[in-house]
């Protein structure tokens, strides 16, 4: 159907995605960086948070090798994600993660033990000790589900008229969900306190993005519900974490919700269940090594003066010995008895109930 | 005190839950300046105003996800689902969230929500707003699943659910919504959520049912009198967590029961109750218990709902049948 | 925080919202009309069937009004996208409807009659005898439902490589849905040939637009899935019928789908069983009245010369002689056995529920 | 013949409908390329490409909403929902859609499709890995809902729900995926699916199960033998219709039964059956029917999983309560 000069359409909203990036893939500044960056302590912070991410993921899948723990995500490649995110946040914020935000949920007080008994199979893990984090949501399986869970802590806040905010942890996949699509309907409709961050890490298990979506980005989902977007170079810690500071101030102020997401790639497979030469070309993964965050921003600190390699040695040191800590006591940790089934089931077992425990306390321990 | 229909008697006991608790807040759809599409909320929006009386988008998983991450933050949400056919896409999160979140986190989190949608047929409504899912929430453990059938229960029985620091879903029988008046006090006083309700006694029968077929399990009962049968007739109320103490204490008196209920048959509540009774009282038993329940089948639109429907005829035969036994 | 000279930002995509009208609200054009608009007959049969609507819908409503009819829902002042839409469609295309267009499923083929008795309680009347709709959807009473059915018949369309569209009508209310969202993202990743039309009638019972999203337009829903989008004027057929051209011949030319929302607004209340004096202003309807599609077209086809007042008398005598027939045939309807509950189950009975159909059938004659 | 696993046996079923009917077309997560998350469609993007084998986006609902418009359409849709957590927002469509489409256009359209899931615990999945909800299902008229016990009835009743002209739901129990083998001939047959089957006769007591529970089922009847009890097995195979007759008939022979089922007991399908029992076979029963089954908790991470399932000595606890009854 052509177009006639005096055409009947006319032009009655326009849209842009912006992309954030502070750090090119050797670390050099491109653009000039956020005042977090001069501050030496914090940037020390971030990057020993990184590297904790990396160790702690690799001792995770040592003690899968060897049938010590079940099935569980790595963050390999995208380290910056949990610790720009987490970093920006604070403490009375609520996170609500996905299954591949160890890295944040640690930064802001689980205990990598605490992670490690989750995910050696025992809900106890998600009961951890420091009140920090006693808001935070456990980890989400159900791919998307927390989207919702953090409209709804953020409403709360927002009824509450408190000056803190929810932020959730999504996968690229994650934004094919209905749920999440209704959250971000939602979060604009009322203007909650929310943050969306997406990890498109450029796959969902086997799919990649170009299969999960035809949107060009998905910034734009956010659109659909009328929040502020914006794109970040996931592997700049820099763009994240400035990216973080912006939204999440915004929803402070009454500014509303953001959707920011998070541009990464997945470098090990999808968990410890997978193998991904089944569908993707490793040649393509060791190219993206290169763009790995933990060396880009290695290379910005020694560049600044804010890190060494002595500082290197001791701090692997260090985290080495954290994370013996932390298995042994993960490993040390006594069995849950069975009855720990029914006694959180409601917030007093109903007597309905009570012969069902009691033939499960006997068989337990005969 | 007043007498209130059943859906006064749900809105006496909303504004008093909002009243009494800062952190009661309603969610729905209409609920707001509308009033609900059964004006369950009536007047509740203009006094409460809209921080506590949330009008939401369309969208039913949205209201699911949004309670129990309001719930987790302490609050006390109280959603409406406009009718039980719209429930689906909130089983996800009734499943998968509510109802495991205080046991998934061994006590840390916990959701204190109440889902509030109609139930049953007999009302003339189009497709999909006359159904009857109670067993299918009756089988997710760490929920609890209530419906009341006067306007007395009803308020007891809400004030409880939205007190309750668990998840439950709070069955409203349509068809009785205006349907009967009582004498109902507001005094803030719940009911407990876990106990049938002996409506009448008796000894030569057993009737059980619950929401809006107790109209006619009542009706059968006084028929029976009339001819010189006995029935008690209980109340259910509480479908989950379910009080078989009391079923099971009354068959064992009687010796022969009838279950009724609206939804279909097959894997409905009637066959948890019959399964527990032959577990628990089969040497009381002096026949079979017989389910009178919803055929099979998809529920009917207007023109058929009622053939599908226990209506006292098939509850009465079933009694006769059960009386005549052996 | 504040932006630096060298913004750290680069923009990675644009998007803009085209609104499409091509008659003002006095029947006026304001733009070259489409070519379809010279066809006379065209035009007056399309003309015809949004009268059809109209007087239909009165019918119905005083059917209910008198107690012989269940509750449903009219399209008063909508009566141009029903129309719009049908008329662009070929037979062979498949509309999958909500459940205020009968207007469409009337002109595809479902008499009226049949209509009638699925309102009036009785699924009978999803089962039209013309063969011409026998794909069609039946009404969608769950809101949003249909998108997904929608996207699947598109599917098999496309995996039959069929010149076919699937045609699917919705709410502005319907957008918050997560599944018409999903429907979105998979037309968009799976190229279907699919048209979502949205009626923006300006409320989803009480719920005004404003308070369901925050998003500035509904077509920018479509932007989420990477699929085309477009306004139009609801209310000038059109708008409605050239963006459809336009959309469904993108749809069977392999360009994948199109959302097209068009504005317009709910003249009546909700349906027969709602009272909306209880949440919006009766000023503002009767403003709304000046921008009755009936009265623009009407306007236009005089001034054309394709209709006069003779021709508007014949036609409504015409139509009312017709809608007699439908409301006598409606009237006459034999009742539905019991057993017809039974016997469209499965494609055959399961031997296990013939003696609940026993029963029924018993009690039904007993 | 080849001695196949049950996932292989899944795989041969798969193939075998996509050779035979081109409007067999299967849709899921990670089943294309990938194979699926476990291997159940291996080899058959490869072999019948990306036009019979469609890898999805991650959106449940979407499955089920284009299985149903694709089956309206003619084609015969075979979803895999990774797992049965994950099945929850296919409810909507299940319920509302797939099993009432025929009904709802009194057969003008019909709804061919079938869902594939895994069912059950035992394989130290995380959470929502693990659930057993076939009496949910059960409950919504217009569907079957069919669970194998072992390869060749994996074969053989997954041929038959594709070829079914109605929406089935298919249960895989995971921990049978590959645990045991058996000779499959790949003749295209496909089993009934409104049958139990009887695994192995007896006539002193009968014990019901279905899917992974066999295992233990049929453990308990050999350690029976062994004290000279003679146990008859019964696989229910197909949930919904379910093959009262069979049971009942078996039942009336030994006057007493086990029922044994992972899911949580309360409202769980093992309740229709002791339901249907005690309808039809009362004056046979020698004792209560007895039900073992996973307890009314959240399926409980690996950890403690084993120890809602009913254990082998479990149900031998329950046979010597209802062998020692009265
Ligand atoms: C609702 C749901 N469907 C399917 C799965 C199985 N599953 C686990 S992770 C995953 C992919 C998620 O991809 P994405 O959202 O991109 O996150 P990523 O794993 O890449 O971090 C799938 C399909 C699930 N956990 N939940
Ligand atoms: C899933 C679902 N939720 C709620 C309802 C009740 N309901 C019927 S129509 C309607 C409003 C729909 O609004 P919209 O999509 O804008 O369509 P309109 O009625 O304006 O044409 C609602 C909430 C329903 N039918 N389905
Ligand atoms: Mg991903
Ligand atoms: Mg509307």
């Amino acid at each position: 159907m052509a177009q006639t000069a005096d055409s009947p359409d006319t032009i009655v909203a326009t849209f842009e995605i912006r992309r954030r990036r502070f750090l090119d893939e050797n670390g050099v500044a491109i653009a000039e960086l956020p005042a977090f960056g001069a501050d030496r302590d914090l940037m020390r912070r971030i990057y020993r948070g990184m590297s904790f991410v990396r160790l702690y993921d690799q001792k995770r899948v040592s003690l899968q090798r060897t049938g010590r723990m079940g099935t569980s995500a790595t963050a390999l490649g995208q380290e910056a994600i949990p610790i720009g995110v987490a970093s920006a946040m604070r403490e009375e914020d609520v996170l609500v993660p996905a299954y591949r935000e160890d890295g944040a949920q640690i930064w802001r007080g689980v205990r990598p033990e605490e992670m490690l008994i989750y995910w050696g199979g025992d809900e106890r893990g998600q009961h951890p000790a420091d009140p920090r984090v006693a808001h935070d949501f456990p980890v989400a399986i159900t791919v998307g589900s927390q989207a919702l869970h953090a409209a709804g802590v953020a409403n709360a806040m927002r009824l509450r008229r408190q000056q803190r905010v929810a932020v959730t942890m999504l996968g690229d996949g994650a934004t094919s969900k209905g749920d999440v699509y209704e959250a971000i309907n939602v979060a604009g409709a009322w203007k909650l306190p929310l943050v969306f961050v997406i990890s498109n890490n450029g796959f969902a298990i086997s799919t990649p993005i170009e299969r999960q979506t035809a949107a060009e980005t998905l910034a734009q989902k956010g659109l659909a519900g009328g929040i502020a977007v914006l794109q970040a170079d996931g592997n700049d810690v820099f763009a994240v974490r400035h990216a973080m500071l912006e939204a999440l101030d915004r929803a402070r102020t009454g500014g509303g919700a953001t959707l920011i997401e998070c541009l990464t790639y997945r470098l090990n497979d999808h968990n410890t269940a997978d193998d991904s030469t089944r569908y993707r070309d490793p040649e393509e993964v060791k190219r993206r090594w290169a763009y790995c965050p933990m060396k880009r921003l290695g290379t910005w600190m020694r560049a600044a003066g804010h890190w060494s390699d002595a500082d290197e040695e001791a701090m692997k040191a260090e985290i080495a010995a954290e994370l013996e800590t932390a298995v042994e006591r993960y490993l040390a940790h006594p069995a849950p008895e069975a009855t720990d089934m029914f006694d959180h089931l409601y917030a007093s077992l109903p007597r309905q109930y009570a012969s069902q425990r009691a033939e499960a306390e006997r068989l337990d321990h005969g | 005190m007043a007498e209130l229909t059943l859906i006064q008697a749900v809105n006496t006991a909303l504004a008093r839950a909002l009243q009494d608790d800062p952190d009661v807040v309603l969610l729905g759809q209409d609920i707001g300046m509308h009033g609900g599409v059964f004006r369950a909320t009536e007047g509740l929006w203009q006094r409460f105003g809209g921080n506590r009386v949330l009008d939401c988008p369309l969208a039913e998983t949205m209201i699911g996800g949004l309670a129990v991450g309001m719930a987790a933050e302490g609050m006390k949400p109280v959603a409406e689902i406009q009718f039980l056919g719209f429930l689906y896409p909130v089983l996800d999160n009734l499943a998968n969230h509510a109802s495991r979140l205080r046991n998934r986190t061994r006590g840390r989190l916990s959701c204190p929500l109440t889902i509030r949608v109609t139930h049953g047929a007999g009302v003339n409504a189009p497709e999909h707003h006359s159904e009857a899912i109670e067993s299918m929430l009756a089988h997710m453990p760490g929920l609890r699943v209530v419906i009341p059938s006067s306007p007395s229960r009803a308020y007891g029985l809400l004030l409880a659910a939205i007190r309750d620091p668990d998840p439950v879903v709070f069955l409203e029988p349509t068809r009785l919504y205006r349907g009967l008046r009582e004498e109902v006090l507001d005094d803030g006083r719940a009911l407990p959520l876990d106990t049938c309700f002996v409506l009448r006694e008796g000894s030569d029968i057993t009737l059980v049912a619950w929401g809006a077929m107790m109209k006619e399990t009542l009706e059968v009962a006084e028929t029976l009198a009339g001819r010189g049968i006995s029935a008690e007739v209980i109340d259910v109320a509480t479908i989950k967590p379910f009080d078989a103490d009391t079923v099971v204490a009354s068959v064992e008196r009687t010796g022969r029961c009838v279950i009724v209920h609206e939804a279909a048959r097959t894997a409905g509540f009637g066959a948890e109750i019959a399964a527990c009774l032959q577990e628990r009282a089969i040497t009381a038993l002096l026949s079979p218990i017989e389910r009178v329940t919803g055929y099979d089948v998809v529920t009917p639109m207007p023109k058929l709902e009622r053939r599908t429907m226990p209506s006292p005829t098939r509850i009465l035969e079933a009694c006769d049948r059960v009386l005549a036994w052996g």
